[in-house]
């Protein structure tokens, strides 16, 4: 790395050393307005960190003013470090997901690691213990041996951290398509619980209060990537490569245990952990959001290596470390509990009331920035959208049916399918149940987890089906979110609220900008409708490779709340004689449909459509259903259809079921279909049942043969032991990976 | 048959963080061994090779594909002479 | 009845084991940092799982260079009862509590799920409301969980009785399907399954809460009707 | 302040099974590098030591006491000479 007295302002403007910085020629003029001078490398690094799209949202602002964040229930949208819940009892929940894909496509164990560590200190640095991660993961076909890896070390990587930290991972989704092949998708989220009056924020408040640094030491991880002295190394220099980032699960433990402790002393004034952009963003955005301003000494800084430059502090991406604005003369009370765990916390700095960022280092002055410019005035872009040819040709395209010889050895192939097939492979290795608080392990389609001490529990489930929203942003962005809440709803409990993880291609092609705003305004309409509020989340750009973009993904974790233990309702079918209802009618809707990637290899047409009135209406009368203890069993008919759904429901007991179709029957079988959900119900509730739900249809019984069988019209078109197709099902995935390639 | 013996080292590339080594030094220290400035923490692997390839390049390449991660590893091993078996 | 939970840094099961003697079972019990120099006021000692710095170097080692393990071995010898689980199992191996090592599971993968065990031993302070070669499900939660020693040790364990869980299908290649053994004197329980996951059956299986009755039935046996 | 450098080898004891050198053998096989006969993994470490005491017995010690456990593993090391800094 140079330092930076090497270069001086009058070099970086004259040679337009910024714009290897990811500063534009007028961002650069605007800087030099703002400052009244030109920027020094230390103040023009400092910048280029704020205003990327990373940390200041310049070209998604836009979109993201659109969400509905507002309800009764909301304590804090977004802008803190996590968005908080009110669930109650004085009680908050508190949650956030986070994308790590260009850390994990370089480095997948580290990468997938170091994002799981990020967003439990967002979550624990509002002050909230986490209790549970959750993921959103896109690769490409496993057929490549670079995929598998991928692949492999990135679940290494989740389970390394999450294990260690003792917070269970409880649940997540995977999915695998060509588009992702160059760019997998990595995107964690964590829950965490407090008690509202313990809730923190990230201020730096009250005038000469001083700033701690707490945690890992700071050292030259993940410095800024696009640096312009990248291609100049010269061999000296080579050793002070900005290197990957390594996470310390350990530290991390540790400054968990410390920073829930530091919380109950009123010493403390504000508290944010240093992510993206590190000690740079969170520094200025507590000031900025004080109104206050900070002055740092770096020689303060507690560093990893040696010589290391204002310019590589600020831009550091060390892992493991928290910034605390704690009341002047109290500071050692703070320091105290840090020491108890073994963890470093030195004073380095003091707010001040001059709105100002200033860094002092080896005595002189490295940088001094009004510091509302950094957090606040980032210029924000209107990027210019264009409706994409494939879209429209999609859109006039006759509507795709497949023909379907041997529904037995479909419904074999589809169990097969790597986005259907069991993820046991997977979610095996992570601690599922760490904190005893898990009652739904990864596997169903929503995790459940109960609050200790209370008649009450949390489901939470992440889903986004991209193959939909990449067909018709706008519709499948409100089937993403209904997707989400259609599986809470499953579970027992009344969705809450959202986070949304937006993934997404280059946005200054128009077409990839038309992407984005569809998706979300199908996604707000959802919210609203649907009423999940957003309440937090992220976003992720230029995920393409090879100039091709990903599939538009825009994750949804939902939260949300079980009144009683007593309606945690498992996903699968629970004893012999139960009636087996369809609720929502079945349309030929095959756009983007797991059966066309099984015949097609591609995806193509419509994708299926949806009325939010009717999924509203179905998902509260399932709910009540549910709360008046009419149901035996929930699950929501996703990927594969009717027949997955049935088989799914088989995996876990003994059991067998007996179900007669009479409508078309590819399409009763295999169509993806929204708003539909399959469920048991005991002989004795049906009619109490049927009196809720007025769109449910009775299709068969749940059987001891240990075999699904399916007959139309009395003739038998399906009949397959339910051990067979588990074994299909649960061993896809291992299979594949065992294989060469 | 003849065979070699190869010894391969892989340690973290400087600058990349070592928790392992830092709490090896922490340990070591902790137990009175205040001489111990500082550690670092790699993997060591023997291979036994038959000896009926060119056994440098092949170990370059193994080194290189699989067995060190050359985003945040740097590797180093030596080869011993023939042992017969 | 008194239970000490030993809070090392990186253990994470600490508030999970708490919950399982103080609510489950009804006892006393206390988190007790590790820096704590004294343990005579406590009747029993339970070692919790998690990854006691960061697993490094070894699961278990660097813990085991601690102060309060000399302690442990104290109270040991007096014959308190200690029970270490996951890695605390891991941690008494290392301080040479328990005889024997642990290696990465056969698959090398971390792996958490329920398992099928086999009460081999339902003599001991530990096991004694079993009945003997009961079938119990507890989950378990390790990557290194891969039991070893050699030949004359396992004989040994054998002999006298000290194997005192075993898996009723190996998941980890443990030899001889050893879960679980215990010391000769008959206080000392390392076993890498969580009884202290399995103490409601809310959350799946309360098999593991009878090995808590048994610790807290044979102290009162000991303390209470004897007095 | 003089220096020594210390490189310690951690391997596994002979008979211990060692699923993680089975994996890499597995791999490398199965990545053509049929010429691996046996791989065994194990850890290398470097010491940064002060050289006011003595190395050798200080190092001994400490891989008998912490770094290395007897009862599944063989320890070596080397000692390189004053390194000044
Ligand atoms: N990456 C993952 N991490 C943890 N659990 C997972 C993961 N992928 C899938 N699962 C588990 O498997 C279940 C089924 O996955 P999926 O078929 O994607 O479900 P659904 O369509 O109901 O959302 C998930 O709800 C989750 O519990
Ligand atoms: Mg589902």
């Amino acid at each position: 790395m140079l330092q930076a007295p090497e270069i001086s302002p009058e070099l970086i403007e004259k040679d337009g050393l910024y714009r290897e910085m990811g500063i534009t020629d007028e961002e650069f003029q605007l800087v030099k307005k703002i400052l009244g001078r030109l920027p020094n490398f230390t103040e023009t690094g400092i910048f280029s960190v704020m205003w990327s799209e990373h940390c200041s949202y310049k070209t998604s602002k836009p979109v993201l003013k659109k969400f509905p964040t507002k309800a009764p229930h909301v304590i804090q949208g977004p802008g803190e470090g996590a968005g908080v819940i009110d669930i109650g009892d004085g009680q908050a929940v508190v949650f956030k997901i986070e994308s790590h894909n260009h850390p994990s496509a370089v480095e997948p164990y580290q990468g997938a690691a170091t994002g799981v560590g990020g967003i439990i200190r967002d979550v624990f640095s509002m002050g909230a213990r986490p209790i549970a991660i959750l993921n959103s993961l896109r690769f490409g076909n496993l057929t490549s041996g670079r995929v598998k890896y991928l692949f492999e070390e990135v679940v290494n990587g989740i389970a390394g951290y999450g294990n260690c930290v003792g917070v269970p991972t409880v649940g997540g989704e995977v999915q695998f398509d060509n588009c992702y092949e160059g760019n997998p998708l990595v995107n964690a989220m964590c829950v965490g619980l407090i008690d509202q009056k313990d809730i923190q924020k990230g201020i730096a408040a009250g005038i000469g209060n001083t700033v701690i640094y707490a945690g890992a030491r700071t050292g030259r991880d993940g410095i800024h990537g696009a640096t312009f002295a990248s291609e100049d190394l010269s061999e000296e220099s080579e050793s002070k490569r900005p290197s990957v980032q390594v996470g310390d699960p350990f530290m991390e433990k540790l400054l968990i245990e410390a920073c829930l402790e530091v919380i109950h002393c009123d010493a403390l004034v504000g508290m944010q952990d240093m992510g993206a952009a590190g000690l740079t963003s969170s520094a200025s955005e507590m000031a900025s959001k004080a109104g206050t301003g900070m002055e740092m000494d770096l020689d303060l800084v507690p560093q990893r290596e040696l010589d290391m430059t204002p310019y590589e502090m600020m831009l550091s991406e060390s892992q493991e470390r928290m910034l605390l604005v704690v009341e002047k003369g109290r500071e050692q009370e703070i320091i105290d509990v840090f020491q108890k765990y073994g963890l470093e916390a030195v004073a380095v700095g003091r707010v001040t009331d001059d709105k100002r960022f200033r860094l002092l280092h080896k005595g002189e002055v490295a940088a001094d920035i009004p510091v509302d410019s950094l957090a606040e005035d980032a210029p924000v872009y209107h990027k210019p959208s264009k409706v994409p040819t494939y879209f429209e040709e999609f859109q006039t395209m006759e509507d795709y049916y497949p023909e379907v010889l041997d529904f037995s050895e479909t419904l074999k192939a589809l169990l097969q399918q790597t986005t259907i097939a069991s993820k046991q492979w997977v979610y095996d290795q992570y601690d599922s149940m760490v904190q005893t608080n898990t009652v739904v392990t990864p596997g169903s389609d929503a995790a459940v987890l109960r609050v200790r001490g209370f008649d009450k529990a949390l489901a939470m489930t992440t889903d986004c089906n991209s193959r939909y929203i990449y067909l018709d942003p706008e519709t499948g962005g409100k089937i993403a979110v209904a997707e989400a809440a259609r599986n809470i709803v499953c579970s027992g409990a009344k969705p809450l609220a959202l986070t949304d993880g937006l993934n997404f291609g280059n946005p200054d092609k128009p077409e990839v900008f038309w992407q984005i705003e569809k998706s979300v305004d199908g996604m707000c309409e959802a919210s609203l409708k649907l009423q999940t509020p957003v309440i937090s989340g992220n976003v992720s750009l230029y995920n393409e490779s090879g100039n091709q973009a990903i599939y538009p993904t825009p994750v949804v974790g939902m939260v949300g709340l079980h009144e009683s233990l007593d309606h945690i309702t498992p996903s699968f079918f629970q004893s012999k004689g139960d009636a087996i209802y369809v609720i929502g009618e079945t349309n030929p809707e095959f756009g983007g449909s797991e059966l066309q990637n099984l015949l097609e290899n591609d995806y193509f047409g419509k994708a299926p459509k949806i009325d939010l009135e009717v999924e509203a209406k179905r998902q509260n009368q399932l709910l009540k259903a549910i709360q008046s203890g009419l149901v035996a069993s929930a699950h929501d008919l996703s990927e594969g259809g009717l027949a997955v759904a049935l088989a799914e429901s088989l995996f876990s007991n003994q059991l067998g079921c007996e179900v007669e179709v009479n409508g078309d029957v590819t399409s009763d079988l295999f169509s993806e279909t929204q708003s539909r959900f399959l469920v048991s119900v005991k002989e004795e509730n049906q009619t109490a049942f049927e009196a809720l739900l007025e769109d449910a249809k009775s299709i068969g019984y749940v059987t001891d043969s240990g075999k699904l069988s399916v007959s139309q019209s009395s003739k038998t078109i399906i009949e397959e032991p339910a051990e067979s197709l588990k074994a299909l099902w649960k061993g896809a995935i291992p299979c594949l990976l065992k294989s060469k390639g | 048959m003849k065979m070699k013996k190869v010894k391969i080292y892989i340690t973290l590339k400087q600058g990349v963080l070592d928790p392992q080594g830092k709490a090896v030094q922490d340990s070591l220290n902790t137990l009175g061994y205040s001489e111990v400035l500082n550690a670092r923490v790699g993997k060591y692997m023997e291979l036994t090779l038959d000896d009926s390839v060119d056994v440098e390049k092949q170990v370059e390449d193994m080194c290189a594909k699989l067995l060190a991660n050359p985003v945040i590893e740097d590797y180093q091993y030596t080869v011993e002479e023939g042992i017969a078996q | 009845m008194k239970f000490a939970v030993i809070v090392f840094p990186g253990s994470n099961c600490d508030r999970d084991m708490y919950y399982a003697a103080k609510d489950a079972l009804g006892a006393e019990a206390e988190l007790v940092w590790y820096q704590t120099a004294n343990l005579e006021n406590y009747d029993a000692i339970l070692i919790p799982g998690g990854f006691s710095y960061g697993d490094y170097l070894r699961t278990g080692a660097i813990a085991s260079t601690s102060h309060i393990v000399n302690e442990i071995k104290q109270q040991a010898e007096r014959g308190t009862p200690v029970l270490g689980v996951c890695n605390g199992f891991q941690i008494l191996l290392e301080a040479g509590l328990l005889p024997g090592a642990m290696l990465r599971n056969k698959n090398l993968k971390f792996m958490c799920h329920f398992e099928e065990l086999i009460v081999e031993n339902s003599n001991t302070m530990f096991t004694s409301a079993y009945e003997s070669k009961q079938m119990i499900s507890l989950p378990i939660a390790h990557g290194e969980g891969n039991y070893y020693c050699d030949d004359a040790t396992l004989d040994q364990l054998k002999e006298n009785n000290q194997i005192v869980f075993t898996y009723a299908s190996n998941p980890n290649g443990s030899i001889n399907d050893i879960a679980g053994i215990i010391n000769e004197a008959g206080n000392v329980l390392g076993m890498m399954p969580h009884p202290e996951r399995a103490v409601e059956s809310l959350l799946g299986s309360a098999d593991g809460l009878e090995l808590f009755k048994s610790v807290l039935n044979n102290w009162r046996e000991t303390y209470v009707a004897g007095a």
